[in-house]
């Protein structure tokens, strides 16, 4: 449901960065972790309920599901997030929907172990939602700017 | 770009935003900070302290799930408080992180709660890190700084009002267990100390989980610093 | 590959651990490691608190740089006591920084340091951070957990020996400002208790920045505690 | 002076990762952050000092001193070296040779400020002290193994 939260975000950012420029912006695209599991239908509803009267007026938002890269720091062993599956499973059981990382990705190391050595000291690489693209059109020409 | 940052900024904005902050732990910060609120009300009280989340205990709100709707995640309502703290998205959980993470939580917290009162008190863990580094970035707050007249604890906080000032940030403090009424005869168990003094009042321990209900000396005290803001 | 973390593994191998530790702050954990140091003598205390640097306060040490020889950097040496602490790096500098920072810091400390006793004990700050999780990288340590009798700070405090028990480790549990001895009249101020109780000692203010010198009743009850080590 | 722990924290990593195989390190290269100021001779002289009767025996020591890469978080701007060498270089003057960076770069944000908006809020980029590279010879065959 914080999805719609997640689109209001996205759209305060993207006004924020145009900046009062005369631009239409064509897409958005959004890089999130998979296992936050946001609802992608729920998130595009929002985005288009919301971007209304701004330079988004035509925009889409496209959504990216970025798998992360889990690293232990005990053990050094490097692992998917297929190797935890099971244990993402049982959080999502116990909570539902609004489950911690589909908030806080970043309180994975807190419900996860590393499946080597059980050690907590998990590195997560792109743990963070992130707009990595955004599409716009400016006097007639279109172009994409990447965002770092 | 960083959605989440935007989105905290703008939750702050236009609000009266004071920060409950202490390099040292112990000292009361989540006392004061629930107290702040409960007497001034109408007020979201938001715990930034996520590996021990005090004010959750202090008000008996362990175990209960935030729900989350459209507007975010919706606050405990304690007479005319709105609470946020991560203990509603963790329940019973222990929050044990990397010091890396922390700060991307902290933002989070602040982006997806529902805040609709014009005041909010921060409730910040001990140290001097992501907790005043992320609340600078997204906020004007006012520090309200926490010591008690012990020499260590007061030496502490003196790192933490030094790098205030060079924020150009004035502090207000606070000096709390600063002594105790032993019938009618005031005693200073800590030293002297200077400034706006808070007595310990043992009664406290009583309405752990139950704040709310707290009417005592320390709340009287602190009606009348808030005068002072 | 990196070299500190085995440098920090190398220089505890062997040794006896303690790490002294509680998520709540302000439970007494600078005093108690000082003064088990001090009681157990020739011991290495290593202050992993590194934003409030208490240990140097307590033993008077502000102000003061470490040495660094072939060896690393030279304790301080306080009766049979050796001291490694960032003060004796950064002097009387604060030390405000983003969370993922923390974890280096604390590996090089270790990993720097000039350890030549035979026990080491950690004074360890608030939370459940980098601290554990290096630490147990590096060490097989002994959880010396302080708490006090409130029923917050037992709350917390629970989150840090559930986590250690998942993690295969039995900690050693010091109630500490467990009761005050009023005239003769045992007086237990925050409640009753279970476990090895520490006693309110208003004279341990007088012994800040010369801890060393204290022999008051918290450190005979500390001698008691080694026993059971 | 601590140049010598950092010489004995190399040695005592490759040690370990050698792993009892019979391979010679033929060189070793340790990335550091150039503001660190590590004395490379002192760094040498240690490490020829203390690899005797190794896998180390004949192996050389390359220091890389690598550029930090500053970005303020408060602000968004990203800065180089040279832009706080006046700070770097006040710090270096109050505390002398062992100034706190030299020990650990980490603790560059609490002593360095963004040139732009004067925040403490600044991530580093490769801030750590790595080997980067391993130079063996195993049966007679000399190879280069690449650190992550
Ligand atoms: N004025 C006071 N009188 C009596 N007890 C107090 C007072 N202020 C705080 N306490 C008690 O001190 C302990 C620490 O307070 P807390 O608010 O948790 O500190 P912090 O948030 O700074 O760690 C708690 O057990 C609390 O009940
Ligand atoms: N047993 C005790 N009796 C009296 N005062 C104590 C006792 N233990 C700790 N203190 C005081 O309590 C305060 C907090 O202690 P400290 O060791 O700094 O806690 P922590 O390291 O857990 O934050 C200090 O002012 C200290 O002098
Ligand atoms: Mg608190
Ligand atoms: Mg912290
Ligand atoms: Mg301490
Ligand atoms: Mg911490
Ligand atoms: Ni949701
Ligand atoms: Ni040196
Ligand atoms: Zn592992
Ligand atoms: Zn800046």
């Amino acid at each position: 449901m914080h999805e719609w939260s997640v689109a209001d975000a996205v759209i305060r950012t993207v006004i924020d960065w145009a900046d009062g420029k005369k631009i239409k912006v064509r897409k958005v695209v959004l890089g999130v972790p998979s296992f936050s599991f946001l609802d992608v239908e729920i998130l595009k509803e929002a985005f288009d309920t919301m971007k209304k009267d701004s330079v988004l007026d035509e925009a889409e938002l496209e959504v990216k599901f970025k798998e992360p890269k889990f690293k232990c720091k005990n053990c050094g062993k490097e692992f998917s997030l297929n190797e935890v599956k099971d244990q993402i499973d049982s959080v999502r059981s116990e909570f539902g929907e609004e489950y911690p990382m589909h908030f806080m990705p970043a309180l994975a190391p807190s419900f996860i172990k590393c499946p080597y050595c059980g050690s907590h000291d998990i590195a997560l690489e792109s743990q963070d939602m992130t707009i990595d693209e955004i599409q716009v059109e400016e006097n007639g020409t279109v172009k994409t700017v990447s965002q770092g | 770009m960083e959605p989440l940052r935007q989105l905290a900024k703008d939750k702050l904005s236009g609000k009266k935003v004071y920060a409950v902050m202490s390099a040292k732990g112990g000292v009361g910060k989540s006392v004061i900070s629930s107290l702040l609120a409960l007497t001034m009300g109408r007020t979201t009280l938001i715990d930034l302290d996520i590996h021990t989340m005090a004010i959750s205990k202090l008000f008996g709100l362990e175990g209960m799930l935030h729900e989350v709707t459209k507007n975010g995640i919706e606050p405990f309502e304690v007479k005319t408080v709105k609470i946020v703290s991560l203990s509603g998205i963790v329940k019973d959980n222990y929050v044990l992180l990397p010091g890396g993470n922390q700060s991307s939580i902290m933002e989070s917290l602040v982006a997806y709660s529902h805040i609709d009162t014009k005041t909010v008190i921060f409730d910040l863990p001990p140290g001097l890190g992501d907790e005043i580094l992320v609340l600078e970035r997204i906020s004007n707050f006012t520090p309200i700084v926490v010591t008690t007249p012990s020499k260590v604890s007061k030496k502490v906080v003196d790192y933490l009002i030094r790098y205030l000032r060079e924020r150009g940030k004035e502090p207000k403090v606070l000096v709390n267990l600063a002594y105790i009424d032993c019938g009618g005869k005031v005693v200073k168990p800590f030293g002297e100390y200077d400034g706006f003094g808070l007595p310990i009042d043992p009664s406290i321990e009583d309405y752990i989980g139950r704040i709310q209900d707290y009417e005592g000396i320390v709340k009287e005290k602190l009606k009348e610093f808030i005068l002072s803001l």
